[in-house]
């Protein structure tokens, strides 16, 4: 049977669907004739930039295991990574933006769910979640309703999973009101020989659907995914999927154990674009084809039409390619789990996906074509015109506080700095027992059972920076989040990453794009952390604003020994306070403390206490940034630390601040500095970390930093009660611990509860 | 001796119950599954938590009804050792194996966070390891934790001394403060009248190794050992 | 086929926080005459055929499971298809 | 004084993951004719005065507040005092 269709369609529909007419004209010269409505439909998420990346492609090639599966074998769903003793990770991070914006919990708790699939149906077990959350300010009622649903989703559906939710970040600034994001991650662990591929292998086995029935939600989410937030995106309300935690739960299970019966060939699961995805990826990789029947699909709705089948976005569902004769097999174990199981065609050996709706020929495409043929276009881009502005921006002008320790007070009340205990208490953080380092560290630690290893995880990214300079804020992304698994005693081993920008056909959003994946992709390959998996995310921006550009890093690191790990709070009194720091202290020549004043630039200081974002970035030398991670990782190992934190948001003065809210002990600090005392206390110099040690171990703590040749300054004694700095001498910050922990720790869920 | 873990669709915290009764109190275990109609030869049978059939109607309501649930009833009757934590404690009330039972937080949120518990008997199968007015720190991990009874019910069981563990402050004091949900009395854990059933929110296999933050979980699952050794 | 409504409240004695919530947020919206909010459960029940049992059952499911009689009251309806 | 019952209902095309579980409930305590569950929530209201405005207000406070309208439909009647 072939389709004989001679009528074009209506240039209307199919640029509604997001189609150019010359995509149009590519298509019928791929297919010889006119699509069919449902065809056209198909090609349209498939070819959209979500699904497609025919924007972001070529410049995903920086990205060096990126570059290599597209010029080889192709890409997974998510990269394996090695661990030892027979077990490998996998892990991806996802956005689901613009779902959140429009219905912020259904879309939260969707976001988790798809990066779940997507990491249970490579045969691994998911062990954790992490979520990187962006704002605009709690002060507006809208944006705390976004943020508590936003929150209040991802719990919804990981603690139900019984996936424990144990990182993430949380930023609020204005340029996020009309386009908030949720980028979510998922970690997962599996034994080599339990990998399963997303491959429709084997001419004639059965292909089935496995979970959730089918209804008309989501249907085009891709192609929405993909346009600007408008008033009339308000209107294409049904494009919400509901979250059923409860049915993925069991899906997890029966996965799992459905692939144990080793009759499963290939899976793949459902996110965007639905059944049109799953069966033109599956048969595009092994280079098969596929023939399904919409009929058999079990629905939730009646009516439903073959075009509105093969593009629904429900939730919870799978398709699977199982050995010939052992479907019933394979069926029995999900309908153990209560799950539907249901034969809905079979593997074809002509690299067509057809689509019956019953006997007749509703679609006949190649899989190739829409899997991997997007076409892909070279974006101009352009520097923006506000970056001289802002970059120039005479830094000595800014006036000193008159009080330093109410200005530190200030700072660690803002949203950014203060707590996220509000936001992780609402997660279980601690199901499946392996959590070792507990949320509120710098990054979180998961032992591995049956090995003396751990697991640590983080997610960052500091938009402001990025919008300064999106290469040097990618990279130090990538260098804050490997110096936050060091803290903990991690080396890095892996990275996936969430591209979230603007509107990429605008030239200087595409520049940002372009310049902060080349940062990353350099920050990651010099970490050895190649980036394994990850997602982009354009059209953040509504007609008022863009989003600043913010390229999310998930970072993932090993402890060798998992009882060596270290939390960043205080924790003896006399303890000496030490900064290691990689870029030089003091000035040799003129033996005088560096003047850090230009690292004031994008820092939290000048944004809270005068509402600026200007300045460039910090500077980083990413070589003396990773000799300070190796440094405090031997210090780990060798056991000489008692705490480690980094310095990042905020300086030096909110890191020493933190270390002692979290120990409930204080500090006696001295600092030097030779320009204006704000820069001492909150510049946010790079590569520096704040360890804290018993002071018989300073000795074996030196010979570390000299092997490396980085400094160590001491800075002080853990004491008392009160968080004291003096700079020359002069004491200028005196803050008892017990107000600045109030000040910090109820910051945002007193404004939640207003 | 020989522990059973009921498995409900849902459930989340099955295999860490497992996991501690097998790897720190080292006895057997196996796992029960919830259309399992014959719960013989176990002596101890814990529900764990989780979110059985998604909590999605009241907690527990449905999994109440799982076949498993009449050969457990029978179990209890027969004086077996049953511990419902979690929604294995939610589980229990709507079966009425346990008396009262639990809303949603006063806060109306999830809380994960470790608690402190006030042991108020410790003459229990489940805390006769631990002494009278010792402080456990044990985490919580739920939305609907708030115990509720109406008075006479609750009075029953105050003075039948069915209150095993409240919530408390670092000192041992029962404080509004220090209550996390807004239960009544502060109430984290009860048994029944015969003593042989236990219900507490906490999660006790969530704190039984150091590399988990404490180990006082342990004294609960190691009392049944203890009792069932007698 | 017959429709059946079933309305499960808290039963008064219990603290209806989220009837606070809701209360709350409804002044905090200029909405200031409001006495009481009280948040209870709405259940559609499609039956086929509903037959002589029909009130007796619904009965049954209210008491055995849309209900927690510590804590919950009911009440229903049934709507007779052609009614 | 005035009452409020306000029902507020999932949209019909979307999931009621809430209402499969219950239906499979009841369907395995033996009610077998069920055709169809679907969950929604029932607001009470006591409003004070229950003046002029007061039907308007009520679709207010539903399009504002209890409902959402992305994925939720409501109703509401108003039981006026001594009615
Ligand atoms: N920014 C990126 N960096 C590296 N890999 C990426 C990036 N974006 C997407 N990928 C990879 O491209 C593939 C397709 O991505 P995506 O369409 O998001 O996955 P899925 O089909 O599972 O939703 C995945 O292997 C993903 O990891
Ligand atoms: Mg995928």
């Amino acid at each position: 049977m072939s389709i004989t269709n001679t009528e074009p369609i209506d240039p209307k529909v199919y640029q509604e669907m997001g189609l150019s007419d010359e995509e149009y004209g590519k298509i019928t010269e791929v297919l010889g004739r006119h699509p069919t409505y449902t065809e056209v439909g198909m090609f349209a998420v498939m070819w959209s930039e979500h699904c497609g990346y025919k924007y972001s492609r070529p410049i995903l090639r920086y990205f060096s295991k990126y570059k290599e599966a597209i010029d080889g074998a192709g890409l997974e769903n998510a990269g394996i990574i090695d661990i030892g003793g027979g077990y490998g990770v996998c892990f991806k991070i996802e956005s689901h933006n613009h779902p959140s914006a429009v219905e912020p919990f259904q879309g939260a708790a969707t976001g988790v769910g798809g990066i779940l699939r997507d990491i249970f149906t490579m045969g691994a077990r998911p062990i954790a979640c992490l979520n990187s959350l962006r704002f605009g300010s709690l002060s507006d009622a809208r944006n705390r309703y976004l943020f508590e649903h936003v929150v209040g989703g991802i719990g919804f559906y990981g603690n139900c999973v019984g996936v424990p939710t144990v990182a993430g970040e949380v930023y609020f600034e204005e340029c996020y009101a009309g386009n908030p994001l949720l980028n979510a991650m998922a970690i997962g662990i599996m034994k080599h020989e339990d990998v399963a591929y997303a491959r429709a292998e084997g001419i004639g086995n059965p292909v089935l659907l496995v979970g959730s029935r089918t209804g008309r939600d989501g249907i085009h989410g891709a192609t929405f995914a993909s346009v600007e937030l408008t008033e009339e995106s308000e209107s294409r309300k049904s494009n919400v999927q509901m979250g059923d935690p409860f049915t993925e739960k069991l899906l997890i299970e029966a996965t799992l154990e459905a692939l144990k019966t080793g009759y499963i060939t290939g899976i793949q699961d459902m996110g965007a674009a639905g059944i049109t995805c799953s069966t033109c990826e599956t048969s595009a990789k092994a280079g098969t084809g596929m023939k399904v029947d919409v009929r058999k699909v079990p629905l939730r709705e009646t009516g439903m039409t073959p075009y509105e089948i093969m593009l629904s976005e429900s939730q919870e569902r799978m398709l699977a390619i199982v050995e010939k004769g052992h479907e019933n097999d394979v069926a029995a174990v999900f309908k153990k789990w209560g799950l539907h199981a249901v034969v809905v065609g079979e593997v074809t050996d002509d690299g067509l996906v057809h689509v019956y709706d019953g006997d007749e020929l509703v679609a006949q495409v190649p899989a190739k074509t829409l899997a991997d043929d997007a076409p892909t276009y070279q974006l101009k881009t352009s520097e923006p015109a506000y970056l001289k502005d802002v970059q120039n921006y005479d830094l000595s002008k800014i006036k000193e506080p008159t009080d330093y320790t109410e200005a530190l007070m200030k700072v660690l009340g803002s949203e950014s700095i203060a707590s996220k205990e509000w936001v992780y208490g609402q997660y279980d953080h601690m199901v499946q027992t392996n959590t070792a380092v507990l949320p509120g560290s710098d990054a979180a630690v998961l032992r591995i059972r049956e090995t003396t290893k751990g697991i640590a995880a983080t997610t960052d990214c500091n938009g402001r920076y990025c919008y300064l300079d999106p290469f040097m804020g990618a990279q130090i992304a990538v260098a804050e989040a490997a110096r936050n698994l060091a803290c903990s005693g991690a080396r890095p081993i892996g990275a996936t990453d969430c591209l979230n920008f603007g509107n990429p056909e605008k030239p200087e959003a595409f520049w940002q794009f372009e310049r902060a994946v080349k940062g990353m992709a350099e920050a990651c390959d010099f970490f050895h952390a190649p980036v394994v998996s990850g997602n982009v995310s354009f059209y953040n921006e509504t007609p008022e604003m863009a989003i600043y550009p913010t390229p999310v890093v998930g970072l993932l690191g090993i402890i060798g020994d998992v009882e060596k790990r270290c939390t960043s709070e205080f924790k003896n009194q006399g303890d000496f306070v030490i900064l290691i720091s990689g870029t030089r202290v003091n000035d040799e020549e003129k033996s005088e403390p560096v003047c850090e004043l230009e690292s004031l630039g994008g820092s939290e200081y000048l944004n809270t206490i005068h509402g600026l974002a200007v300045g460039r970035p910090p500077k980083l030398d990413l070589d003396r940034e990773k000799k300070v991670h190796e440094v405090v990782i031997r210090a780990i190992e060798a056991g000489l630390l008692s705490s480690a934190h980094d310095c990042a948001d905020g300086g030096l003065a909110i890191a020493l601040a933190e270390s002692c809210i979290m120990g409930k002990v204080g500090a006696e600090i001295s600092l030097l500095a030779n320009c204006a005392p704000a820069a001492a206390l909150f510049a946010e110099t790079q590569s520096r970390i704040v360890v804290s040690l018993p002071t018989d171990k300073l000795g074996a703590l030196r010979e570390i930093v000299d092997e490396l040749g980085v400094e160590s300054t001491v800075l002080g004694k853990v004491s008392g009660n009160k968080l004291n700095i003096s700079v020359n001498d002069v004491s200028l910050v005196s803050a008892p611990v017990a107000e600045m922990e109030l000040t910090w720790r109820t910051s945002i869920g007193s404004k939640m509860d207003e | 001796m020989k522990f059973g873990v009921v498995i409900f669709p849902g459930s989340n915290c099955d295999q860490d119950a497992f996991c501690a009764v097998r790897d720190v109190l080292g006895q057997p275990v196996e796992y029960i599954w919830h259309q399992s109609t014959d719960v013989s030869g176990f002596d101890c049978i814990v529900l764990p938590g989780g979110f059985s059939y998604g909590d999605y109607l009241r907690t527990g309501a449905v999994a109440r009804f799982s076949p498993v649930m009449n050969a457990v009833q029978d179990f209890a009757d027969n004086g077996g050792r049953l511990i419902g934590i979690c929604n294995g404690f939610q589980i229990l009330c709507e079966a009425h194996l346990l008396p009262g039972a639990l809303i949603d937080n006063n806060g109306l949120r999830f809380i994960c966070k470790h608690v402190n518990l006030r042991v108020e008997n410790n003459n229990t199968d489940f805390t006769n390891l631990c002494s009278e007015g010792q402080v456990l720190s044990i985490p919580i991990a739920h939305h609907g934790g708030n115990y509720y009874a109406d008075a006479d019910t609750l009075k029953k069981i105050e003075d039948n001394n069915q209150v095993i563990l409240r919530y408390c402050d670092s000192a041992g004091k029962v404080t509004p403060e220090a209550n996390p949900n807004g239960s009544l009395n502060n109430i984290a854990g009860i048994i029944n009248d015969r003593g042989n059933v236990a219900g507490m929110m906490p999660h006790p296999e969530r704190a039984v190794e150091s590399i988990l933050g404490s180990e006082d979980g342990t004294l609960i699952l190691q009392s049944i050992v203890e009792r069932l050794m007698a | 086929m017959a429709k059946v409504n079933v309305y499960v409240t808290l039963k008064p004695a219990l603290l209806d926080a989220q009837g606070k919530v809701v209360q709350g947020a409804l002044e905090n919206l200029g909405f200031d005459s409001i006495e009481s909010v009280r948040m209870g459960k709405f259940i559609e029940i499609e039956v086929n055929g509903g037959n002589g049992t029909l009130e007796q059952d619904v009965d049954e499911m209210c008491r055995k499971l849309l209900a927690n009689p510590n804590i919950e009251n009911y009440r229903y309806e049934i709507v007779k298809d052609g009614e």
